[in-house]
C-alpha cells in the first residue's frame, strides 16, 4: 500500500471537540501523526488584557467549559498573588469544595464519552446522568450549570444554600455506590480489555520529556499531583491519596481516573464536614474598590494613577482535572492585568501525540484520543 | 530550593551572563539571563539542578522590549523555577528550548505566532493556533482588539 | 494503587463471565429504570417544577430534592422600572457590554429616565449586573426559554424586563455585601466652582450644595469667579456609580478614601 | 499534503467590512419542491399513489406538504460535532435526564445524512470555510440553529480578533437560542421552535 494522509477533523467523532488530527497512514498502521489545533482559538489571552480582574473569571468559565471552576481557581490564585490580596478560610474550602465537584464532573463526563469511543454505548447515559447531579449541587450556589462565575478575586461569590451539605452527603454516596457498578462495566468486559489493553503506551520518561502531566503521567507510574507536591488553597490539610497506576497504557488512565473520583468523594466529605463546623466570612474586606464589588471605575482617567496600587506578578499551578494548569499574570498598576499566561494541560498532552500514536493502527485512535481527554477549548484558549 | 542555592550552581559556569536570581513567591526563584546564555543555561538548569520537566513558555511585550520566560519543575525539590530572558524588540530572537526539553516546540510555536518571538533552531516553527499565514502578532501591545461599538454597527441585524 | 474489586478476580480466557457480568450490570439498570425512570419528559416536566422541589430521590438519578438549586439560578433578568434610579452601573459591570442605556417614560424633560436595555444574544448570565444594583432592581430570575427565529427579539427593552419582573418568576435572592473600605467621592476644593452640576445629576440626591465661607479679598488678589457652594456627599446613601465624576467639568471630583 | 489557504485574516488597522466581502452562501438554483417531489418518486411512490387521487383535487400544496412537513420535522437529525462550551450541553441533552432522542432528534456524524446543523459554539475565521464546506454538503431541506450566544453574535468573544461575530454572517440562521451556554431544556425548546417553523413551511 502506499504512504497517505488523512485528516481526522475539524469534524469528525473522534475529536471531542474542534481540532483535526492529521494522520500518515500505510494501510492500517499509523506512520506519523500532526495534530493541527486552533480552531477555537478564541484569544482569551488577549482579551483578559482590556478586562478588569473579576470580569476574566467570565472568560475562564468559557476557557476550559468541561473544568470551569478549576480554571476560575487557577486565575483567582494567581491574580490575588500577583494584587497581593488573602481570600479567608471558608472561601478556600469553598474553591476546594468546586474544584472536587469540577473534577468528578469533569472525569464523568470523560467516562461518558470514552467509554461511548470503545463502543459501550449505555455507560454514557449512566455518566451524563450522574453528572448532572454534582451539576444540581454546584447550580444550587454558583447559580449556572456549567458557566458558574463564582469565584471572586478575594474571595468567592456567595455562602452555601441552607441543607446544601446533606443533599451532598447523599450524592456522594450514591455516586460511591455507581463507582462499582462502571467498574462492572468497563472493566469486567472483555469488549474493554481487548480494545484497550497495551495501547498508547506512553513511558514516565517520554512523559516529563514531553510535558504530560495528570492522569496520562500517574498511568505510567509517577505519583505526582500538585495537590500532594505544592499545595495550594487547603489541600495540605485533607487526607487523600494519589491514584496511579504502572502500565501506561489505555486502561491504566481509565484506573487512575476512577480511583481519582473516589478519592475526591474522599475529600469531598472531609470538605463538607469542614464547612458545617466553620460559618464565616467568604469575602476579603480589605479590597480595593474596582474588586470588592463588581463595578467599573469611571469618570477621571487619573483615579488610578492617584491610587497606585503596587505592582505584582502572580503565578499558580492547579491540578486540573485533566493534569498541570497554570497561570501567570503580570500587574503593572492598572486595573487590567496586563499580561495574563496560561499553560494548558491538555496543549502539551496532545502535542506529545507522535510519542503515543506512531505505531498503532487507525481504529485505535479513538480509544487512544479518548483517554487523553481532549478538552480543545482550553488547548486554544 | 532557595534562590541562593540556584545560583550557587549557575554562577561558575555562566559568569556575566546570569543577570540575578531573584526570589519568588512559590517558587524557587526567578533566573535572569542573557539571551545568548540560553544554549548554556539549559542543559545545566536540567542536569544539575534537576528541572527535568518544562511547563510553559510565554511572552511579554514590554514595548521597549519583549520578555520570554520559562517555567520548569523539579520533580525532586517539588518546585517551579522561572527563567527569564529580555529581548530586543527589533530583532526578538533567542535559542530554542526544545532540544533540551522536547514539550518546548508547541509552546515556542504559540509564542511566535502570538508574542512574535523567533526561535533559532526551532524544528518546526509553524502557525498552530493561527491560520498559515496569519501576518500579526496578537499579544503585542500594539495590536487593538475591535471596539464593541464598531463591531455593533457593522454587524447590524435589526 | 488503583485496583477495583472487579478487577481482582479477571475470568479466564474465554470465559462466559467476560460478557455475563456486565450485561448483568446493565440488566439491573435498565430494571430500575422502568419503574424510577431518569428521564424528564421536558416540555410537561420542568425542573424549576415545586413538584421537583420537594421530592428528595437520588436513587433515580432524577433532580433529588432541590430546594434552593433554582433559586440562585441566573436566567433572564427581572427590572423594576419604578426603583431603578438609572445610575448606570449594570452598563458599566457588564464584561459583555451587552447593556444599553435606552429612554423610558417617566423621568423630567430635562434629565430623562434611563434604564437597561439588555441584548439576550450577547449576555453571558454572569449576574455582575444584578451584583451591581445597588438598589436591587434589577435581579435574575429563573427563567432560561429564549430561542426565537428573529434576532431582533432577543433584544429586551426595559418594558419588556418589566413584564418579566411582572410575571412574579423566582428571583435570584444574593446580594452582595459592599466592601467595608468603599472609596468614597472626595473633592479637591480650589477647582469647585460650586455649579451644582453633581447635585443635580446625583441619581440618589446624596449629594447636597453648602455655603462656603467668601474669603476677604487681600489687598491686589483677584477672588475666583466662583458661586460659594460646595458639594457635600452623603457617603451612606452614595451608591458610588460614578455619575457626579463624569459630569464634573473642572474635574474636581475623584475616588479616594475618607479621613 | 498543503493546507488550504486562510480564508479570511482579521486585520487590527483596516477591521473587516463583516458583512460585506464574506462568501454567503447562495441558496441552491434548485427549488425546494423539486427535490422533494423527486424524492417522493424515489422513496415513497406507493405513499404518493395512495394520495395521488387526493392531489389530483386539493393540489400539491395542500396535502403532500403537510405530510412532509410532519415527517420533517418530527426526524430531524443533528449534524453531530462539538464545537465548545454549548457542546456539552448539547450532549446532556441526549443524556439520560432530558433524553432528545424523544423528539425525533438524532445526531448523525455525517452531514449526508443531516437536516439541521446546531451550530453549538464558538465559530472562529479559520473553521469559518469548514462550517460553510458541511451545511453545504447537507442535503436539502436543511435548516440552521445558532445556539447560544457565540453563535448568535460571538458571544463574550466577539471583540476578539479571531472570532466570527455571528454564525448569520456565514449561513442563514432559522432559529436562534440564547443562553451561555443555554440549558439543554433551552435547546430542546429551539428544536421545538424549529418544528413551528417547519410546520409553517409552505414553499
Amino acid at each position: 500500500m502506499s504512504e497517505m494522509w488523512i485528516n481526522m477533523g475539524p469534524q469528525h467523532p473522534m475529536t471531542h471537540g474542534l481540532w483535526n488530527l492529521r494522520v500518515k497512514i500505510d494501510g492500517e498502521m499509523i506512520l506519523d501523526v500532526d495534530p493541527e489545533m486552533g480552531y477555537l482559538h478564541r484569544g482569551i489571552e488577549k482579551i483578559s488584557e482590556d478586562r478588569h480582574y473579576n470580569e476574566v473569571i467570565t472568560l475562564m468559565d468559557r476557557c476550559c467549559y468541561v473544568a470551569g471552576l478549576a480554571w476560575e481557581h487557577l486565575y483567582i490564585i494567581a491574580s490575588e498573588e500577583a494584587l497581593h490580596l488573602e481570600a479567608p478560610e471558608r472561601a478556600l474550602y469553598l474553591r476546594v469544595l468546586c474544584e472536587e465537584f469540577q473534577r468528578l464532573a469533569s472525569h464523568l463526563m470523560w467516562y461518558a464519552a470514552f467509554v461511548q469511543d470503545i463502543g459501550l454505548m449505555s455507560p454514557f447515559l449512566y455518566g451524563m446522568r450522574d453528572r448532572d447531579l454534582i451539576l444540581d449541587l454546584l447550580q444550587s450556589y454558583t447559580g449556572a450549570r456549567m458557566t458558574y462565575e463564582y469565584m471572586r478575586v478575594g474571595g468567592v461569590r456567595s455562602d452555601l444554600p441552607p441543607g446544601f451539605t446533606d443533599r451532598t452527603r447523599k450524592v456522594l454516596d450514591w455516586l460511591n455506590a455507581r463507582f462499582v457498578e462502571y467498574d462492572q462495566l468497563c472493566l469486567g468486559s472483555d469488549i474493554f480489555h481487548k480494545r484497550c489493553d497495551g495501547l498508547g503506551i506512553l513511558k514516565a520518561n517520554d512523559c516529563v520529556a514531553h510535558g504530560v502531566t495528570g492522569p496520562m503521567l500517574r498511568s505510567a507510574g509517577v505519583p505526582r499531583d500538585l495537590r500532594r507536591d505544592r499545595p495550594y488553597a487547603v489541600y495540605d490539610q485533607l487526607e487523600f491519596d494519589i491514584a496511579h497506576a504502572d502500565t501506561a497504557d489505555v486502561t491504566g488512565r481509565y484506573l487512575v481516573r476512577m480511583e481519582e473520583m473516589r478519592q475526591s468523594l474522599r475529600i469531598l466529605r472531609q470538605v463538607v464536614d469542614w464547612l458545617d463546623r466553620h460559618p464565616g466570612p467568604v469575602m476579603a474586606d480589605q479590597l480595593p474598590r474596582w474588586l470588592g464589588a463588581p463595578y467599573a471605575p469611571v469618570g477621571n482617567e487619573g483615579y488610578l494613577l492617584k491610587r497606585h496600587y503596587p505592582k505584582g506578578l502572580g503565578f499558580s499551578a492547579v491540578e486540573e482535572p485533566h493534569g498541570e494548569a497554570q497561570a501567570y499574570v503580570v500587574n503593572e498598576g492598572g486595573e487590567h492585568p496586563y499580561r495574563v499566561k496560561f499553560r494548558s494541560p491538555v496543549f502539551a498532552n496532545i502535542s506529545a501525540a507522535r510519542q503515543y500514536l506512531i505505531g498503532y493502527r487507525v481504529a485505535d485512535i479513538p480509544p487512544i484520543m479518548g483517554s487523553v481527554d481532549v478538552c480543545v477549548g482550553e488547548v486554544d484558549r | 530550593m532557595q534562590p541562593d542555592d540556584v545560583s550557587r550552581v549557575l554562577a561558575p559556569a555562566l559568569g556575566p551572563k546570569l543577570l540575578a536570581v531573584e526570589p519568588f513567591a512559590g517558587m524557587a526563584g526567578r533566573v535572569r539571563f542573557e539571551r545568548g546564555a540560553a544554549l548554556e543555561l539549559f542543559p545545566r538548569v536540567r542536569d544539575d539542578l534537576g528541572f527535568r520537566h518544562l511547563s510553559m513558555v510565554g511572552g511579554i511585550d514590554w514595548v521597549d522590549h519583549r520578555e520570554v520566560f520559562y517555567v520548569v519543575w523539579s520533580d525532586a525539590a517539588h518546585q517551579y523555577l522561572l527563567l527569564s530572558t529580555d529581548v530586543p524588540a527589533d530583532n526578538p530572537r533567542v535559542e530554542t528550548a526544545s532540544g533540551v526539553w522536547p514539550s518546548a516546540n508547541w509552546h515556542e510555536r504559540e509564542t511566535w505566532e502570538l508574542v512574535g518571538i523567533e526561535f533559532d533552531n526551532h524544528p518546526d516553527l509553524r502557525h498552530l493556533l493561527t491560520p498559515d499565514g496569519y501576518e500579526f502578532r496578537p499579544l503585542l501591545r500594539s495590536f487593538k482588539l475591535h471596539e464593541p461599538e464598531e463591531l455593533e454597527v457593522k454587524t447590524r441585524h435589526v | 494503587m488503583a485496583t477495583p474489586e472487579a478487577n481482582e478476580e479477571k475470568p479466564g480466557e474465554n470465559s462466559i463471565l467476560w460478557v455475563a457480568r456486565p450485561m448483568a450490570t446493565a440488566a439491573r439498570q435498565f430494571t430500575k429504570s422502568l419503574f424510577r425512570p431518569s428521564t424528564i419528559v421536558y416540555p410537561y416536566e420542568r425542573l424549576e417544577d415545586p413538584k421537583f422541589r420537594d421530592r428528595l430521590e437520588v436513587a433515580s438519578g432524577k433532580p433529588f430534592g432541590v430546594g434552593e438549586v433554582w433559586d440562585n439560578y441566573r436566567g433572564v433578568h427581572a427590572l423594576n422600572i419604578a426603583t431603578c434610579i438609572s445610575c448606570n452601573l449594570c452598563a458599566f459591570s457588564c464584561p459583555d457590554i451587552c447593556i444599553d442605556m435606552v429612554t423610558v417614560a417617566g423621568g423630567d424633560p430635562k434629565h430623562p429616565k434611563k434604564c437597561p436595555q439588555i441584548d439576550y444574544g450577547k449576555c453571558s448570565y454572569c449576574g455582575f449586573c444584578s451584583d451591581a444594583c445597588p438598589e436591587g432592581c434589577l435581579t435574575m430570575t429563573t427563567r432560561y426559554e429564549l430561542s426565537t427565529p428573529k434576532r431582533s427579539e432577543m433584544v429586551y427593552s426595559p418594558e419588556k424586563l418589566y413584564q418579566v419582573f411582572r410575571s412574579k418568576l423566582p428571583m435570584n435572592p444574593i446580594r452582595l455585601a459592599r466592601p467595608a473600605n468603599e472609596d468614597a467621592i472626595l473633592l479637591d476644593p480650589p477647582l469647585c466652582i460650586g455649579c451644582n452640576a453633581c447635585a443635580r445629576d446625583c441619581p440618589t440626591n446624596c449629594i447636597t450644595m453648602l455655603d462656603v465661607p467668601k474669603p476677604e479679598a487681600k489687598p491686589g488678589e483677584k477672588l475666583p469667579r466662583r458661586i460659594w457652594k460646595e458639594p457635600v456627599v452623603n457617603d451612606s446613601d452614595c451608591v458610588r456609580c460614578g455619575t457626579c465624576i463624569s459630569v464634573c467639568p473642572k474635574e474636581c471630583l475623584f475616588w479616594g478614601t475618607r479621613k | 499534503m498543503t493546507t488550504p489557504a486562510p480564508l479570511l485574516v482579521s486585520k487590527p488597522a483596516e477591521p473587516l467590512a463583516l458583512g460585506v466581502d464574506l462568501p454567503m452562501v447562495d441558496q441552491p438554483a434548485v427549488p425546494f419542491i423539486e427535490i422533494e417531489t423527486l424524492r417522493a418518486k424515489e422513496f415513497i411512490p406507493a405513499a404518493k399513489e395512495a394520495l395521488g387521487s387526493l392531489i389530483a383535487e386539493q393540489g400539491q400544496a395542500k396535502v403532500i406538504r403537510p405530510v412532509f412537513n410532519w415527517a420533517g420535522r418530527n426526524s430531524l437529525f443533528p449534524l453531530h460535532w462539538g464545537l465548545a462550551c454549548c457542546a456539552i450541553e448539547f450532549a446532556a441533552a441526549f443524556g439520560a435526564r432530558w433524553d432528545a432522542e424523544r423528539f425525533g432528534v438524532v445526531p448523525r456524524s455525517s452531514p449526508r445524512q443531516c437536516d439541521v446543523m446546531i451550530v453549538n459554539g464558538t465559530v472562529t475565521w479559520k473553521v469559518a470555510h469548514k462550517l460553510i464546506t458541511l451545511y453545504e454538503q447537507m442535503p436539502e431541506p436543511k435548516w440552521v440553529i445558532a445556539m447560544g450566544n457565540c453563535a448568535t453574535g460571538g458571544g463574550p468573544f466577539r471583540t476578539a480578533y479571531s472570532v466570527v461575530p455571528g454564525v448569520d454572517k456565514l449561513v442563514p440562521v432559522d432559529v436562534y437560542i440564547a443562553g451561555c451556554p443555554p440549558r439543554p431544556e433551552a435547546m430542546l425548546d429551539g428544536i421545538l421552535e424549529l418544528e413551528k417553523l417547519i410546520r409553517e413551511r409552505k414553499e
